[in-house]
């Protein structure tokens, strides 16, 4: 399984901190999932695996942790 | 104390000066981001903010490494807190030092920008009229951290 | 607290960073200059400064007024010490404010900038081999200062 | 009388801190004193007149205090 993190705006309209998906899957198609799930803005959003930013095309594996980021607001 | 901090207890700015000084700086900047009442006519009773702490930290971290290949021999010091901030709070501290002072000014700036591009951190605006999670105003490539380097 | 002053005493970069705080800032950039042992392989072992006080301060203030012109309602408090100073010692503190960064970073780079034209303080370096009053390096033409009005 | 004060290497050069000189005067007379009492880099001091800068064609008037401004280098 993949642990999936949420947050901000996301977390809000998934009403979830965090859920599991099966592995493998492409960021490509986490991103989907969310798209379908109704997460706004889901074409921008930015994805980490294990704290790492990685783009679409990456294969997440059984075991790792991604979270879905969307734009940052810090500062 | 920590060089890259994350958490929701107050910032003390001259924490961070202390850590970024040595006998060979001459020029300290310390950056201090505060929590501002009106923009525009908006009224700001509060923010709140969220983060993926343990990425942003190494992201804090990233960012110092960035101006130590920049501006060789730069230090930089950065504490961003979270939770929820008054007006007059104090939401990020930036401490860097140089020898000569136009590369602690820059490495400074570079710093802040850089937290608006890659650092997971988020920004909760209440206002009198509503709440609402702010995007960075960056234009930025949909679904990618500008300038991140990816492997 | 003075906001533009030029004295022996240490100084406190916090009192001037409270000074330039308020409800509608967003950010404070601090300038502390510190007296720095090593340039190449000069080793200095301490400073002095000298100053003409009362225009010296009357100048930090012009310039504060110079900010203000050009980033309409940044604050900007100046603290310089004269006297021996040891390594690192705080020679010069700027604080300056406003409602966004960009113009609280310009208003400090230029108010230090101004300080090394137009405020009559002068360093004298105490190396190891020797000692020398240091004239700034910026070109000027000479016998004016460079950018003052004069009438 | 005018009033001069003296700073940094000037100061020392002169082994003074002020002196006194009749009025009137312009900066460009007081500059070539200062020349001719051997003050390195006369050509290049500032003069402030009553604690603001003025140039060589000032007259400066009994009972005013000229300050003699070798370049700054404060910060």
């Amino acid at each position: 399984m993949i642990k999936v993190l949420c947050f901000a705006h996301v977390a809000e309209e998934l009403s979830v901190r965090s859920y599991t998906v099966p592995a493998p899957q492409t960021i490509a198609s986490l991103r989907k999932g969310l798209s379908d799930r109704g997460v706004s803005g889901a074409e921008r959003l930015m994805f980490a695996v294990n704290e790492r930013y990685e783009t679409d095309e990456y294969v997440v594996e059984a075991g790792d942790t991604v979270a879905v980021i969307p734009m940052v607001s810090g500062g | 104390m920590n060089w890259y901090q994350v958490n929701e207890r107050p910032l003390e700015p001259m924490a961070l000066y202390e850590a970024v000084r040595h006998r060979n700086v001459g020029a300290v900047v310390l950056f201090i981001g505060t929590v501002r009442e009106m923009t525009g006519t908006k009224q700001t009773e509060l923010l709140e903010y969220e983060s993926y702490v343990p990425m942003a930290e190494k992201m804090l971290e990233q960012i110092a490494k960035e101006v130590d290949e920049r501006w060789p021999g730069a230090l930089t010091a950065i504490h961003h807190r979270i939770g929820r901030l008054d007006i007059l709070e104090e939401a990020v501290v930036i401490a860097t030092s140089s020898a000569h002072r136009a590369d602690a000014y820059e490495a400074n700036r570079y710093a802040i920008e850089r937290i608006k591009e890659i650092v997971p951190i988020w920004k909760r605006e209440h206002w009198t009229d509503g709440t609402k999670w702010i995007g960075d105003q960056k234009e930025q490539q949909p679904g990618r951290p500008e300038g991140v380097t990816l492997k």
